[in-house]
């Protein structure tokens, strides 16, 4: 492979909106196909794509909802699901607006630019780049895929500060986070351009930008507002395991868009992604139960579901980079190491991550990112990238994590600050007490 | 007349029910509820929250009889009640001053 | 763009059914070729076209019976359950049977003929038309296509009287009006003889032919059944509105087989409608939540999955044809519009809809209708069509409209009438009372 | 069509594995060229194997899981849930460790060899054949595919002793199971050196492999392990009927992948299999619901899925082989046929199959498997195979469930008596009263 | 001070608890409650289970009144909760000894 | 003996709880209830339907204890359950003629 391909992996759900050819694909071939061949569009890809987004949203609502929503008690279902969905449509909204440009066009290392504001300029005629040269897809779905990312990662966070924080608070956050996080971190992960695309850092799909990103904003907002009325005292256990059930199931079924379809086409390495996101998850899945059970003494079916999500996201940024025996690994080293934290560090540090954001999301996202340094390697049954040498693709996983690190913990710090000071973060204990369902909402999630 | 209520283990319901129609008895009531007492209940876990579970589920039954039978019926119910098993319940009696049968507007015993 | 894209569009879901080529296209290409270009099969297209018809079916089990079984009390759950379902499925076989010849074989500009019965002389290389020359699919997926649409349009219908309709009565009324009203008006908008076709009225997806239809004929059959018992007496709220979400998420999810499959291939066009459906919900969710925040303080959760439905309603007829910036004005008009209607409107008009089908899908149907002849314009994004002019278009729509309205009001009456004469539609008030789940079912929804 | 057809259809999801071509098909086509046509890859059939693969899980995690859960009583609701995820988990890892290998590469007329162990010497480049001539797909795809039908099949047999089966038997159990009877009966049933393949039996989707399979499995479970405490004297009724229709749905809209996927491209009979899987659903259900009716005095919402599922079961075999009056027919026997076994003959019989496995996968398994041999027929609107006479079809049909039939249930009985010597098959009445959940996962299923 | 339990039809509620306000008791506890009686109940099948349910979902509603008012009150739910119909219901009424309201520390009468 | 029984806010359930235990007393019984009373309700709006409220969620203790034991256990449970705000709830006592434990046939405060 060539060096163009630690470029190419690098940026898994790239840099295509900066290159959108224009040229209508199909009115003037001739004038595209001097310089290079004319690109062409396979409504295989089409299809693919559209498929994937379509399978992000369903990761999103329902999936994400119902997998919170099962985790806190009956009295803040609704606020889980309710907190989730408008975060969903409200970052939608955001990203045609302003989002997208900031950033896929143009821009610094650090983000983009505002030239695609209101999506300006695009029309069915436009293009976005793939992986593979001369192969493109309708910058519309381009645009539509990337935005479920943008939809789903604000509405991870709010999973740290579940059953206390008010509505209109977090709803304000994740659009403030989003602009002064996703989209510079977004740009400086996926855009040719962007800081650490230019390292050379491994993220096929997401890993960083998504997982660990919101993994530490939910820290940090976990630290910020404060624990939970009852925390340590009270019984805060699940209401509706079913329901996160039911959510992790389409977390899964969903990530398949999300993992495979950051590969922008569906050619053969879109298919191992496929695969390798069977079977981490299964892996991450089983090493989490068997944990517990030796451990613990019985194995849950929490367990269970929570591996699964580890696994998910520790694939992610090696998905299509990584064989299914390395898959394997990293889902495995995943299942016990989430699990040793959510339920031993954790309570060792004291801070109440109501439904384990970090735990999850961010120290799987760590695992994932790092490890996907190790088992991209060939002779670990990985593709490979140009150049590879074991040592030093781990560094610059490792820098990568660290920079995004910083900048979501220091920047969702300040924001969360503001907020308070702006709104407020939290519900008085009262509300807390009566359920934010009733307080926030003025409804209740079921009557006899 | 009498109000016996008993607090029994939920799956002796049919039990019991059987036994006091054995006995004449045709109407009753029954609440879910939870029982704290000496049998020690279990602990469940939810990823690193441990949660030790005091409170068991429980059925109070309420049966309103005449005086003359509230014997009878204390026996009934204890006898198929039982398992032997710590937490098989309790059983209480109270009097009651008055019955009414909504329906028929019938009082007292007749109203049972 | 040439004349024959007003047809173009003015038949989503087209009269391809009409135009099949029984030719067959692997054996005999040379035949074909002659007076055109060998008619094309692309597996990215029948991909799609699969997809699609999937996820309608998603959207109708579980989705939509979710929706609205979240919507009744508990005691009547099951029986809102059963007759989505069943009537689904019972449309799928008289689909088969004579539905799709009478909506898209031959006939007169009111209805088809009778030479598909049984599917009669369709087989793996009949192919149908789609809207580009040259580009075809099997016909076997345009009739699964088209029968998923037959089967989820007269189950929404059951959302107008739920809670008191008796289970027979409610299927036969679904084949009576899928007969008399659907397969007509189906033919009339998307048969290339169709009489509103045939003004030039847009319709991409089915907002008139689906919605309208639809929520015209609940709003008919909650006049004519009565109130519920207890109505405006009683506590009537949803018994699990987190079903009602998970409903409302499936139908999201699914919608995207309804809107952008009805272009019937997967091209640039196809993305536009999914972008579409994505940012015209996102935006109707919030501005029915915001209008619900500022009319009543706070902001609810079925309020929020309310606007996503409208949303989805009002955009279906414009989802190929608006630029994704006139989607979200539609969506936001549809949000307020439909809020406004069910929360105020309906109270004073007092009849008993008990889950609003005609507010959402009939108003938000409307308001997508006409919306659609004015966000059709380049002018202001849209894809435009031949001769455009907004005023002449928006008369088009809304005579398209009336005429669907008027048949389908009328029709419904006369049909709600015969089965009130031969079965009787309404059960017992003691029945009511017991709940329809143990009366008509012989079943409780939950046991502990 | 030529004797390959027979074949063909003997083989839907077939022996590919074993004809795997590793040439490059991008790098070196001529080198594939010189002997015949270079094996093309068609992105649409990517696409729609992967959707495929994606569709099963969704049937199976949350669809099975939720299908079964929603059956049993509240107290034993996570550990189906737990049983059907676990075992699927498991199964993927078994399946790439060496069940792919046992299954599709060489071997004999039983069982195949261990030369693709951890898929040994499989790589993006490595490719899959098809059911046509020089049409492949990624080999990582099809070993995808066939991953999600070893996943769901050992799940399918827990529902026959559900509530009473210890955690840790059922899970190896089902290992033992997969490796002593799914692989050798799916390599004899699907492989080329197969011996039913060699019959020329026909089986599109797995009706024999995976419903009748896992159906007398399931029986022979539940006679083995006995009855549950309180059967036929306690109310053993299902606690969320909602959630089964929630399954059922699922099981439906993934059944398709499972179905149509079998296909392994997206053709025309790829598109049969959809709308068979429609139709032939529909029927059943139907066909359930109104023998319960007449039979009971009231149609059920549990029989409408009931019977949704044993359609679903009995068209498997016949997904691409029936025309789709042949589909609807084979439909409505099966909804009978299911409904007599399971409310009489069942009874009669005396035997807890807490589920009904055997009833809807078991009965209807074997009237698809018996019935495709019928509606094959062209003159019965079937595709018709090579030389077809129905007496001496069906009589194939017969051998080949036959033989499943002894496998199946003298190995099933074997592996339960193994695992009752070794690990105890069955948990302490006073666990089983206590219920499983609490008992072998320390966790419930719903909190207020 | 008597307290008075009355076991309901579910849909009286309303009823009742209007005709108890419109005498001037203001305060109630209710308790869901399933019920054996004369009135029969109904058959449920899954698949090819059938079973007999016999106890019916029902009320218990407690009223703590001053003795005085004992009459009244027990008339007024009979009235809100008739239909007639068997399943109507029954009302207890038995003596209690004293009345707290946790709040202010009030006993007897003035704590209801 | 005597039964007391108490209305109390649901989240009071473990103070009180603790408190019982903290004076000798180890077996009691909780009911999920609801209650009306001077504590106003809420409103729920579902679309253009708004619903008021009044009934809220309270929890039924009842605790049986030796007659000498009584004043004792009602302070203990008002003393636990009181927040000072409306609806903290009530404490009613009465009398109990008969007690047994049916797994041993303990009568009387042997069986409390
Ligand atoms: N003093 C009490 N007052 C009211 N209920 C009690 C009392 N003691 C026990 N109970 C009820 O009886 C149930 C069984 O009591 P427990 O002490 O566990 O076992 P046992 O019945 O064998 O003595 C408890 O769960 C509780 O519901
Ligand atoms: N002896 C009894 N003790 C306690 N509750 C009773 C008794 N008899 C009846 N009930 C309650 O009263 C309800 C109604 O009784 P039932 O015999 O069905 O009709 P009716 O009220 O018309 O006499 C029963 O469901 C049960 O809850
Ligand atoms: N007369 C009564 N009989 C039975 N229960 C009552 C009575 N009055 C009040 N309650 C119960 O006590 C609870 C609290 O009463 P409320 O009047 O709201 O406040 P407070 O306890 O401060 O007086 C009520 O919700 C109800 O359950």
């Amino acid at each position: 492979m060539k060096l163009g391909s630690v470029l190419r992996w690098g940026a898994p759900a790239l840099a295509a909106g900066l290159l959108i050819s224009a040229a209508a694909y199909a009115q003037d071939p001739a004038a595209a196909a001097a310089p290079a061949p004319a690109p062409t569009v396979d409504k295989g890809d089409v299809t693919w794509m559209m498929t994937s987004a379509i399978l992000v949203l369903l990761m999103t609502v329902p999936g994400l909802a119902l997998f919170y929503g099962g985790l806190v008690r009956a009295k803040n279902m609704l606020s889980v699901l309710m907190q989730v969905s408008t975060i969903a449509c409200v970052m939608m909204l955001v990203w045609v607006v302003y989002g997208y440009s900031l950033a896929f066009s143009g821009g610094n290392a650090f983000i983009g630019d505002l030239s695609k504001v209101f999506l300006a300029g695009v029309t069915t005629d436009s293009l976005a780049d793939t992986f593979s040269e001369g192969v493109k897809i309708p910058e519309f779905v381009f645009i539509a895929f990337q935005m479920t990312f943008a939809a789903i990662t604000p509405a991870l966070i709010i999973g740290g500060f579940a059953e206390r924080i008010k509505f209109s608070a977090a709803v304000v956050f994740a659009v403030l986070w989003a602009t002064f996080v996703y989209f510079p971190v977004a740009h400086m992960v996926w855009a040719s351009n962007g800081l650490i695309f230019g390292w050379g850092a491994l993220d096929f799909a997401g890993g960083t930008v998504v997982h660990i990103n919101s993994g530490v904003a939910a820290l940090v907002g976990a630290i910020v507002i404060g624990k939970r009325v009852g925390y340590g005292r009270d019984i805060l256990a699940p209401h509706n395991l079913p329901m996160t059930l039911i959510g992790a199931g389409l977390l899964w079924v969903g990530w398949f868009g999300f993992n495979a379809g950051s590969n922008l086409e569906a050619n053969a390495t879109t298919t191992l992604a496929v695969l390798n996101t069977f079977v981490a998850t299964a892996a991450a899945g089983v090493a989490w139960m068997l944990s517990e059970w030796m451990s613990k003494g019985k194995p849950s079916m929490l367990g269970l579901a929570s591996g699964i999500v580890a696994g998910l996201v520790a694939i992610t940024p090696a998905a299509g980079l990584s064989g299914p025996m390395g898959a394997i690994v990293l889902g495995l080293v995943a299942g016990v190491v989430c699990f040793i934290f959510c339920t031993s560090v954790k309570n060792a540090l004291g801070y109440d991550d109501s439904l384990d954001v970090f735990g999850i999301h961010g120290v799987g996202g760590i695992v994932g990112a790092i490890g996907t340094g190790i088992v991209v390697a060939p002779a670990l049954g990985g593709v490979g990238v140009d150049d590879y040498a074991m040592g030093g693709q781990v560094v610059t996983q490792i820098k990568a994590v660290l920079v995004t690190i910083v900048w979501t913990g220091v920047v969702s710090f300040i924001l969360f600050k503001i907020v308070d000071v702006l709104i407020g973060l939290r519900v008085s204990p009262e509300a807390e007490q009566e359920g934010l369902d009733l307080v926030s909402h003025g409804e209740r999630a079921y009557h006899s | 007349m009498k109000l016996v209520m008993a607090i029994i283990k939920p799956f002796k319901l049919d039990e019991v029910r059987d036994a006091l129609t054995g006995i004449g008895v045709h109407g009753l009531t029954v609440t879910e509820v939870k029982g704290y007492g000496r049998q020690k209940g279990h602990t469940e876990i939810y990823r690193g929250a441990e949660y030790a579970v005091s409170f068991l589920p429980k059925l109070k039954i309420e049966v309103a009889v005449a005086a003359a039978s509230v014997d009878k019926v204390v026996e009934a119910i204890a006898a198929a009640a039982k398992t032997g098993q710590i937490g098989d319940g309790k059983i209480f009696v109270y009097a009651i001053e008055q019955a009414l049968r909504i329906r028929t507007g019938e009082t007292d015993v007749d109203a049972l």
